[in-house]
């Protein structure tokens, strides 16, 4: 269950996986991008997890906006108005509530998705991000049991990889045309982590 | 004091201060220009920095916003997503190349032209050739 | 290393370090790059400074100049006359917004592409919609 | 008669008339442009009558390489590019000479001419200093006698005072489009005082 303790944990966790994937990130996106996507995301996260613990929330809601504060102000790069996007529209769907049933998890998701989209105009298929969280959304309009919330890990993992094969449409490595194909898309695979520790943290 | 403010979104402080210096000396004190660019020391760009920068330009101007890369763009849609509607109706985000196009938009704002003039300046340096035959 | 160099003309000297910063963290140390930007500490530029710089460029990589204004245009072109033919043939400036077309090119050339590919892609630059809809 | 020694005289005086003039140009440059054009040619004829001085040339062509030489790297705007041209042009054109009589004066003139527009590529009525070098090589090509060199003076006096009704289509002036009437174009005048310094010392 997504509870107010349970959001703090996966923040924590999701802040120490992305410490130890930093340099898989960077390298992901050195072969298609600028290569700071590892550093980005850490930094971001490390920020988020800091202020979390030194202000902690009373509601999901809360704690989901004082991540996306956090995020704003210490990413840097795309990743931080995309991820911070994610966690305002978290905090709209969650607001007031100490733990989220089924129905408003997947309400926030959907809502992040949305956010994700407006933010960043990409498609389905443009090899970013939104290639993991919209089937993820899709997954969870499917099955909204809480005890089958490992589909979405499968879900998410499964599309992270398959960005490889893509040709990128949206973001630096856009430039790169069909050359961006052959390299997995590091924000995709850095959301399939968020995914592991959200479902991890929640069950 | 011109109708229109120029706000600077790039990755780099650097090219964002001397972009202002080059537009400075094309318009003076004539025009209010900020630099909301890098990200701290580092290469990028920052939602709350450009919201500062937005919300440092007088209130009776318009202001132009123009930014180098798609992520600088995100990061003023968002800017702007944090502020409130009054400061928001007032700032356009100009599609147009960020030197070329703040040039163009500099000394038409000099000018005293309104936006909707100073900005369709900007964007017609965008099919513009710079080298002539 | 690249077939293709990549020299920034700007009036702004930190218009051109900021530019190569950008560019170097996309391209690491794949492609060679150079700022000949700014007249000393002033805003201008300098034909014997922008002659240097394109002479800094390995000579085994066709040399991509992108500048901002006429001026700049003019100066390079100065320096083109001033060296020896080897060296000018291997020079191409072009015509592509200074930031977005530099930026398009360097991604390019680490390629590997062949200077006329990069600059190509350089020019896609210029009638690019920034903002999607 | 221009020889090696009044060629030295009239940089040395154009110089001195530049740094009286600077707050002029700058003014007029202001108008229509950055506002730079009287530091710019105060500096970089500074810089030439300096460098003249020190090292006195033996040939007429062989001063105006040295000149051309210290306003490129002294001079910094559009300025530069254009008065460093025009004399490597009488520099070639005068090469070898100890002094240069009326037919090749002409021909330096229309040499310089053709550096500005191959270099600038300004047509005449873009309001740049084309349109005063251009009525100035019409005049020469015309009255060829040294007598009449005072001819050309007025020709670019009045070149220069025409330029304020145009609307300029080259340099920093063009940006402004229909805005840049009513103001005379500072390199034009910068040119006209150019015209008056070399006939001085030369009649
Ligand atoms: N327009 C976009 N829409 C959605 N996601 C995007 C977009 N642009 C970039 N991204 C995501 O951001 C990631 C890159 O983030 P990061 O490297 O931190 O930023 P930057 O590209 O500015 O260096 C990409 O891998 C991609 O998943
Ligand atoms: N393309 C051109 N062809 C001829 N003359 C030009 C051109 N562009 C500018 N000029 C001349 O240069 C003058 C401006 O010189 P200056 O102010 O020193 O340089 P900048 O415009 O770079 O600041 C103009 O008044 C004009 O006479
Ligand atoms: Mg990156
Ligand atoms: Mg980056
Ligand atoms: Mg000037
Ligand atoms: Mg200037």
């Amino acid at each position: 269950m997504l509870t107010t303790e349970t959001f703090a944990t996966f923040i924590a966790n999701y802040a120490r996986r992305l410490a130890d994937l930093q340099e898989t990130l960077n390298t992901l996106d050195n072969n298609i991008g600028d290569g700071d996507h590892g550093t980005n995301m850490a930094r971001g996260f490390k920020a988020a997890a800091e202020q979390l613990a030194a202000k902690p929330a009373t509601d999901v809601g809360g704690a989901c906006n004082t991540v996306g504060m956090a995020l704003l102000g210490s990413v840097g790069g795309a990743s931080g108005p995309l991820y911070a996007t994610v966690f305002m529209r978290f905090a709209t769907a969650w607001k007031g509530m100490t733990s989220v049933d089924a129905t408003n998890f997947a309400a926030g998701i959907a809502a992040a998705l949305e956010g994700l989209q407006t933010r960043g105009k990409a498609d389905v298929g443009d090899k970013t991000m939104i290639d993991v969280w919209h089937p993820v959304n899709q997954t969870l309009q499917n099955v909204r049991e809480t005890t089958t919330l490992q589909a979405i890990v499968e879900t998410a993992d499964t599309a992270a990889l398959a960005t490889k094969q893509r040709i990128a449409k949206k973001g630096r490595a856009a430039y790169l045309g069909e050359r961006s194909a052959g390299h997995c898309d590091p924000g995709s695979i850095s959301s399939a982590v968020l995914f592991e520790e959200l479902v991890d943290a929640t069950i | 004091m011109a109708q229109v403010s120029i706000v600077i979104v790039s990755h780099s402080a650097k090219i964002g201060q001397g972009l202002v210096d080059l537009l400075r000396q094309l318009v003076g004190q004539d025009v209010h220009l900020e630099s909301a660019a890098g990200f701290g020391e580092d290469i990028g760009t920052d939602a709350t920095y450009i919201m500062e920068k937005i919300q440092a330009c007088p209130t009776d101007t318009d202001v132009l916003v123009f930014f180098d890369l798609g992520s600088a763009l995100m990061n003023t849609e968002m800017a702007l997503d944090l502020m409130p509607d009054a400061i928001r109706q007032r700032v356009h985000i100009v599609d147009a190349p960020l030197v070329e196009g703040a040039v163009a938009a500099a000394v038409k704002a000099r000018g005293n032209f309104a936006s909707d003039e100073v900005i369709t300046s900007a964007m017609q340096a965008k099919g513009m050739d710079k080298i002539w035959k």
